[in-house]
Parts: structure tokens; C-alpha cells; sequence
């Protein structure tokens, strides 16, 4: 079912745990559909992400994303890590079964809610960003 | 592929036993003529046939003119509850089933719901039984089924089956009964411990093949067919004979019952013990499903804060097979029906463990599992958002 | 149980390959996990169902999204036809079906019939061919399906499919072909060869396990389920997957196809020496069905003035299997439809013999049946009083 | 499906022939329902079946009970012949499929039918027998 990457990034999943005082904290997903994401993120004053960690209720593609998606965007910029998406995530993992992709997309944006607490508390506008959704089920189940 | 699986997943399939195995080679190598033919050949593979349906009769307590052979039990189910439905749709149109029956079951009056019919899905009390004065209260003059599960597939509960046919008996109203998780478990006598019109069994849960069940019918009993062919099963299931299926069913069956009581008060000692050790090692567990009303196989609980699919990947990694939820949803995004039917909000609901026990597990692979468990729920919770909500108090929503 | 046979009822049922027979032992033994489970004990299994699909559409020349299980082709004939009919039940009410098709379609359509549809059933000319000028008579405005077999399973005939798709093309009609006689014998691409929508196979008539079929649905064509339940089968055809015999239908097709043009034409040789032999040494005997467009294996006589079951029981005491109209039939009072269909008189239709010849058979062994074969008839029409009456020129009945 | 017996009366059928100039001769069956079975019998002065034959265009079932038949009706008189059932026919075979026993019909009709044309050959009137059905297989039918 999953590649080995997957099952590497959940048995060891790298970045898990909290941020004290995070610069930025976001969570997406509710129990109903069965993961829920939360995402810490420290900015650095020159706009750089210094440090990401994630917590996830989930399924295997659900932990594996999430920890995933916290490697892609560690060392960006803010507007790099906008640039990561749920395919970067995917591809990044060598693939995720057909019903799990809404996992990646949960994880992208977790690490978008995360920022956009991030610009809140700082009363930043960041070009690209939009207010995050709190689940991205409805959307993945339409496509199906 | 021959590394060490320590199965817990038998209430999603079994190992065959080793003697079903080898009838069904011979009947491959050596009876694959058409039972339906003239010739000694094929006449003879009749006879083998019957001889199966008849040992299967026996151990169920009934005629073998009341057995026919289905691809498994979801047919079985469809074609009792679909073939009742339509045969006497003149009669009535409304049907009673309950809130945590297999898909088999929910679907196909899904199906008649579209047909025209109305369906009173009645609930279960969080113990995980049904609730008998809703299903009372459910009743009406155009009543024409009543399918209840004998006992459930997630939690084990069993159902009050002979209370549910003494309450209708002076109705008429037909009784059928998704047996495909008590058949192979206890000693049962159709007539005497159940009394339904209609019962479903499937092999591949007591040590057979997958691919072939049953529908007992009673005697004066007529449903519409599901499908149409051949004068096969007293022209009442059609299609060539599944005949290595059926030997193997009937001797899977055979087999799983002898020394029953012993088995079962060894799978049952087992699945205490397991209970216990849980309840004792791990907080914050919920058991789901009455204790006492339970098969013996079967534990589910629910472990809060942390989602199945990822409990069972982890425990993979150990070579441990067990479920969450029934496997035919796996892959889906919907948390168990069965666990929202007691009653458990989504969050607990999406976190639960099976356990099924079968004949063929040992207390040093229950040990086993005590072992790696504890550890995989305290990983999995400290990667859990809801945890850490909790432990800072700040609720879960 | 171990004298010697001589097979002649390949269109009854097959030898099952012993390659086929080892790959189920193997499934049985080692992957009982269910294919739908998180684990990968259960994991692997809907990987080997997946490399099965993916064989048997190789070899069929389609998509594996477009090969469905079933448990025979009784089902899958059922599904296409029932499943097309009651899903476009409100664009159309009419299906056409030919008078020679198996009871697995004709009765399906007795049931269409029963639920309001309209059902034509065109007939076929003395030569067991589809009567084409009637075929396009019988299509009307409100046609929503046909189904016409690929090959007779009596007498052997092809029917001309690719015809029917090509002079439907532009209409909004379903084609579905019964081809359990057709697959299996030739190399049959369903795209170039056939287009049609639906196609049905059966396992054992391939060499294969009896109780596992498909139904192949064409890329975009949408029927309702003949049953519901779990989620298997891009959620068309719940039950727990019959995972032995998937392997073994994919397995048995590949090796059956495997030299398949020197099988046929082994097969062929046999069979028209067979038919020459017998139309040399016997007196009064008709081939059925056209002798050009036939399938290679099928040799079908009617010996006048005698029965077909009391042929065959004079052949079984020789070891030597055949039959007389289809097994399904068998013990039934009616004589064969398809013989009727063909225009033979009732007591010409009854004495039909047929021979279906298969890779294991030999020269000698078509040898021996010639060698019996005339004394069987001459002690069988001495017996007989139509026999009698003709000797005598009273004429029959 | 068959017993022994009915094999051994299939394979080896006694009183198979004609017998010309017989005494009585009855016709009954049809080729639709695929059995005709045809009883040729030799009465003697004092009213005693001396030969019986047949020829029967049927199944096994139909040939071993035409055959049974004509053993269990010779050298017996006329009135005796009339009591023998088809169920004895059956039974002296150790038995029948069911789907078969119409055989069984066939034969005790085929002698009453035989008798039949005796008496009218004879102008008599044999207490006890009835004029014979064509068939028997509707009556069979409708039984199932
Ligand atoms: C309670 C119950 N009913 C029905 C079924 C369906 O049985 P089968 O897989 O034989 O179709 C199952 C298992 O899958 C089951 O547990
Ligand atoms: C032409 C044809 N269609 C359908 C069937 C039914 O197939 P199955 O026995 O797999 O249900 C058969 C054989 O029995 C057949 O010959």
C-alpha cells in the first residue's frame, strides 16, 4: 500500500513535537474525517523558517505528510514554503495511494494555517497567502 | 514470504485449516467433471456435493434440503434480505434491520430503499445489543423482514435472535439472520438456538476458502432468486457448482467444531487475559461491546487520541495482523458505523483495535502483543494534537 | 477413483491445469490475509489480485479497470444483462437476446420480462447462425441492450458480434456477448475483435476452478450492481475476494493461450477427423450447426431415431464422456432449445451427441470412441420403436 | 444416479425385440418428452401372458423399466398383469431417481396400453382396464 519513504516517515517521523512560544501554530483537519494536523513554525526575524514541528492524529500518509511537508519548508523563506505543495509533499514520499492524496493536501495546508497564524500575530500581509480552510476533505471526497 | 505473522485478524478471514486444503486438491486433480452430467464422472462430483450440503445440515442442525451454496456470505445476505423484498413486495414494504449490520446487510436495504421499500434501521445500546423497544416499537401490519445480525463483526456483541423470532412468531413477518461471525464459534443448532427462517454463513471466517457460503432457507420458505441460469441448487441458485468450495466449506465447518467447548473456553481465556492486561497497562481505554454478551474471540477497544490505520501499521512492523474497524472499509475515510452506532464520537470512534482470536493463537503471541502495544499507543499518542489538547486541559472538540 | 477416463465434455467443464492447481495450493497455504486489510499480510493479497487482473486483460486486450470478478459466468451473464436493465429501465424497456442463448441469459430476460421489459428473441438459422435480417428487424426505438453469445455451447456456432457492434454503432444499445465458449479457444482481443461493452467468462471452462468468473465493462459504461455490500471491486461486486480463484482464472487463460494457434489446430484436426469418421461409418446422423463457422473443439451429431441420455450411458460404460444438450439441462424432460431452435423435430433434438475436444485430448483416444461409438447406435436403434416404424415405412410422428 | 440394477437392464435389457403377429401391442410416450416405449405380448387361450417385448426410444430409465416390465408381466394372466404398479416396476430396480419415476409410469402404461389392444382385438372387457393415455409425463409434471 505505502512506498518505503511513507513507512520510514511514520515509523520515524522526523520534526515531531512542540514549539514553545511558536512564531506560528496552525491546525487543520477534525476528528470526523479522521486526521487532524497541527503544525509549529519559528520565523526568523529576516522572514526565514528556522524551525518546524508537527503533531498529527492520523493514518500512516497522515504522519508521514505532515512530517514531511515540515521538511520541505524548514530553511525557506516564507514565501518558498508557500510554494511547497501537495504534490511536492507526495512526490517527496515517492507516492501515496489514490485515496490517501487528500492526506498531503491536509499537510499543505497545515503548514499554510500555521503561516497564516504567523502573519496574524505579527498583523503581517503575505502576498499569496489565504486564510486557511479547516478541512479539505469535502473538496478531495467531490473529486473522486 | 515466509517471515513470522502473528494473525489477529480472524474475524476478517482465517487460515484454512490443512485437511480443507488438501480436499479441495483432490477434488481439483480428481473430480473436476460437471456435477450436473450424465456420465459416472460428473454423477459422482453430485454425490460428493451432497454429501457435503448434508454434513454442513448436520452440524447446523437442519435438513439438507435447506442448505444452498453462495460465492459467500454478502450474496447469501443479498439474496435473503433482496429476494424476500421482492417476492413479496404486494404484501409489504417495510423492512427492519439494525444500525451496526455488515455492509452486506445495510447496502442491499440501501438497494430496496431505492426499490420503493422503507426501512427502520433500529439502534443499539451502547453495550452494543439491540435496543428491543425500538425494535418493537418498529414493528408495523406491513412488516415483511426483519434481518438482524447474530452476532457483530466489530464488537462481537451477541444478539437477542431467539427473543427477536418468540416476539414476531405470531406475525407474519420473515427472520434471517447474518450468522457469518457466530457459525464456526459456538456449537449452534439452527432450529433450536435461533429459530430464524433464514441464516448466512461464509468459509473463509471458520478455516475455509474464500469465495464460497451459504443461505439456509426453511423449509416452506420461498424468496425470489437473485440471479437466473441453470436448474442448479433445486433451481434456486444457478451457475456451475463451486465444488472444491463446497467440500471445503462443509469440511472447514466440520473441523471447527470439533472440541468446540475446549476451543472456545481457550480462545476465551485468551481474550480476558488480553483484556485484562490492557485495561492494566494502557490508560485511557475503552472497551466497546458488552463484556458478557461477546463472543469469545473478539476484543475492540478504543485507544483515545489516536487514529486506527496508524496503530496497525505500527503493529505490522511487529508482524502483528489486527483491524480497526471491519477490513471491507479500510481505505475509506468513514470512522466504523458500528462504533457511531454505540455511541462514540468520531474522534474515539476513528481509534479502535480489534483483536480476533482464533483457535490457532497462543498466550506467547497475546504475550507477544502486551509487549509491543503499550509502547505504540505512548508513540503514537505523543505525535497526537488531541493528546496534547488534553493533557493541557484544554479540552478536545 | 483412479480408472481411466476419456474426456470428451470440454464445453461441460475442464480439466484444470496442474500449474493452475499449484498456484491455489500456494494461495490457500501462504495468503489467506484479506485483501482488503492495512497490514501487509493483507496487503499483499490485493497486490496478487491486482497482477491477475492485470494478466487476464493483458490477455484479453483491455484495461484491468475493465475486469470484474464474479463467481462464474452465470453471475457476470446475469449482472450485464439485470444491471443494464435496470439501470436504463427509464430510457427503454426492450432487449434483444437470440433463441440459442445459455439459461444463465435466457432466463435472465424470462425475469426482465416478469419486471416489465420487453424482450425479443430472434431466432437463428438451421445452421445455428443468428438470423441477421431478423437481428435488425428487432431493434426498436426503446432497445437498450443486446446480448447475443459469441459461441454456441451445444453446437459450436460463432455468432457474429463484431457485425452487431458495427451496424449498432450509432445507436445508444449496450452489446453485451456471452463468450465462455469463445475465450479460452482462440486468441481473442475483446477491442479489435468483438467492441463490445460487456463480455462474460467462466474459470472452469478454461481450465480453470468451477465458482470464479468475469464480467469485462467496457472503459465509461455504467450498470447497476447485482448485489451490494463492501467496498471490493472498485465498489461493482462486494464479497471478500475469491483470491484462489482469481489467480487461478488469470493463470489458467495465460496457459491455455499459451501456443494457442497449434492448439487450435491440433484440436481441429481431431475434431474433423472425428466428424468425418462418423459420417462414414454411421448411418442417418446430421452434424449440427454450420461446419465452417465453428468453434474448433465442437463436433455435434443427432443420431436419428435414438435418445441422447442412453447414448451417453452406453459411452460411460466405455469410460468415454460427452453429452447430449447442456449439463445444466440435464435431468430435465425438455430436449435441448438450441437443437429446437435449429429447427430439428423433438425427436431428433433428443438424440443428440455432443463431442468437445480439449488440448488433453489424443488421436487415440478419438480412436477409441470411433471404435465403439457405431455399435452403441446400432444396439440403441435396434432398441428403438421410431426405428422399427422407419424399417418398416410407417413414417414418424 | 442409477442404481446397479438399472444399469444391468440398460446394458443387458431382457425381452428386447418384436414379436410379430402378437396378441397385443401398445404404443405410449411421445418424442417430445423424449420416451416411447412400445410392448408387444403373446396371450395364450387360458388368458396367460406367455411372451412380452419391447422396444423402447428413451433414456437409461426408460429402457431398464420397459424392460423390468415385460419380467414382471410374463407368464402372469392378464388380471395379475393389471396389478403390477409402476412402484413395483421401481422398486425391482432397488429404486429410481426422481426425476425418473415418470419412466416407471411409462412402462405400467405401455403394458395396460398393450392389453388394451388385446381385448379390442378380442372384443373382451377386461375388468379393471382402462383405455390408455398417450402420455403420462403432464400428470408427472404437475406432480413436481
Ligand atoms: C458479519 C458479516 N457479514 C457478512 C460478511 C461478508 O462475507 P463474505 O466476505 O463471505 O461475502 C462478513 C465478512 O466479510 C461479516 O463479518
Ligand atoms: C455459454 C455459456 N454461458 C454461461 C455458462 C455458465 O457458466 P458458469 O457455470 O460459470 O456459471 C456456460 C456453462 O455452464 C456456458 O456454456
Amino acid at each position: 500500500m505505502y512506498s518505503k519513504k511513507v513507512m520510514d516517515y511514520f515509523m520515524n517521523p522526523r520534526n515531531m513535537g512542540e514549539i514553545e512560544d511558536a512564531s506560528g501554530v496552525g491546525t487543520v483537519g477534525n476528528a470526523k474525517c479522521g486526521d487532524i494536523m497541527r503544525m509549529y513554525l519559528n520565523v526568523s526575524e529576516k522572514g526565514i523558517i528556522e524551525d518546524v514541528k508537527f503533531k498529527t492524529f492520523g493514518c500512516g500518509a497522515a504522519i508521514a505528510t505532515s512530517s514531511m511537508a515540515t521538511e520541505l519548508v524548514v530553511g525557506k523563506t516564507v514565501q518558498e514554503a508557500l510554494k511547497v505543495t501537495n504534490k511536492a509533499v507526495a512526490e517527496a514520499l515517492d507516492g501515496l495511494p489514490a485515496n490517501k492524496v487528500h492526506c498531503s493536501l491536509l499537510a499543505e495546508e497545515a503548514i499554510n494555517a500555521a503561516l497564516w497564524d504567523y502573519a496574524e500575530k505579527n498583523n503581517m500581509n503575505i502576498e499569496g497567502l489565504k486564510p486557511p480552510k479547516e478541512d479539505v476533505h469535502e473538496e478531495y471526497l467531490e473529486e473522486e | 514470504m515466509e517471515e513470522k505473522i502473528i494473525y489477529f485478524d480472524n474475524a476478517a478471514t482465517t487460515k484454512i485449516h490443512d485437511a480443507v486444503i488438501e480436499e479441495m486438491i483432490d477434488i481439483y486433480k480428481n473430480e473436476y467433471g460437471n456435477p450436473s452430467s450424465v456420465y459416472d464422472f460428473g454423477n459422482r462430483v453430485k454425490t460428493i456435493i451432497e454429501e457435503s450440503r448434508k454434513s454442513l445440515a448436520t452440524n447446523l442442525g437442519v435438513d439438507p434440503k435447506e442448505i444452498f451454496f453462495t460465492s459467500g456470505a454478502t450474496e447469501a445476505n443479498n439474496w435473503a434480505i433482496l429476494g424476500t423484498a421482492r417476492k413479496y413486495k404486494n404484501k409489504g414494504k417495510h423492512i427492519i434491520t439494525s444500525t451496526i449490520e455488515h455492509h452486506a446487510v445495510l447496502h442491499s436495504a440501501k438497494q430496496l430503499e431505492k426499490e420503493g421499500f422503507d426501512v427502520t434501521y433500529v439502534p443499539v445500546t451502547e453495550d452494543g445489543i439491540l435496543d428491543f423497544e425500538e425494535f418493537k416499537k418498529a414493528i408495523r401490519d406491513d412488516t415483511i423482514l426483519i434481518s438482524i445480525m447474530a452476532v457483530n463483526n466489530e464488537i462481537g456483541t451477541i444478539q437477542p435472535i431467539k427473543k427477536i423470532v418468540e416476539y414476531v412468531k405470531d406475525k407474519d413477518i420473515l427472520v434471517h439472520t447474518d450468522a457469518v461471525q457466530l457459525i464456526g464459534k459456538k456449537n449452534v443448532n439452527i432450529i433450536k438456538d435461533l429459530g430464524v427462517d433464514m441464516l448466512s454463513l461464509s468459509g473463509h471466517k471458520i478455516h475455509g476458502p474464500k469465495g464460497i457460503g451459504a443461505l439456509y432457507i426453511k423449509k416452506g420458505v420461498i424468496i425470489q432468486n437473485l440471479f437466473f441460469g441453470g436448474g442448479q441448487e433445486k433451481k434456486k441458485r444457478p451457475g456451475t457448482e463451486n465444488v472444491a468450495g463446497i467440500v471445503a466449506l462443509s469440511k472447514a465447518l466440520e473441523l471447527t467444531l470439533e472440541n468446540i467447548e475446549e476451543k472456545e473456553n481457550k480462545i476465551l481465556e485468551l481474550r480476558d487475559y488480553y483484556i485484562e492486561k490492557v485495561i492494566d497497562k494502557i490508560p485511557f481505554v475503552r472497551l466497546n461491546g458488552s463484556k458478557q454478551k461477546r463472543i469469545p474471540g473478539n476484543a475492540n477497544f478504543s485507544f483515545s487520541f489516536i487514529e486506527g490505520e496508524s496503530m496497525l501499521l505500527a503493529l505490522d512492523m511487529y508482524g502483528i495482523c489486527a483491524s480497526s474497524g471491519s477490513a471491507c472499509t479500510s481505505g475509506s475515510l468513514d470512522p466504523s458505523h458500528v462504533l457511531l452506532g454505540i455511541g462514540l464520537p468520531h474522534a474515539i470512534a476513528h481509534g479502535s483495535l480489534r483483536v480476533s482470536i482464533s483457535e490457532y493463537n497462543t498466550k506467547d503471541e497475546i504475550d507477544y502483543l502486551l509487549e509491543v502495544l503499550p509502547g505504540i499507543i505512548d508513540k503514537l499518542r505523543k505525535m497526537s494534537p488531541l493528546y496534547e489538547d488534553f493533557i493541557k486541559n484544554k479540552g478536545v472538540n
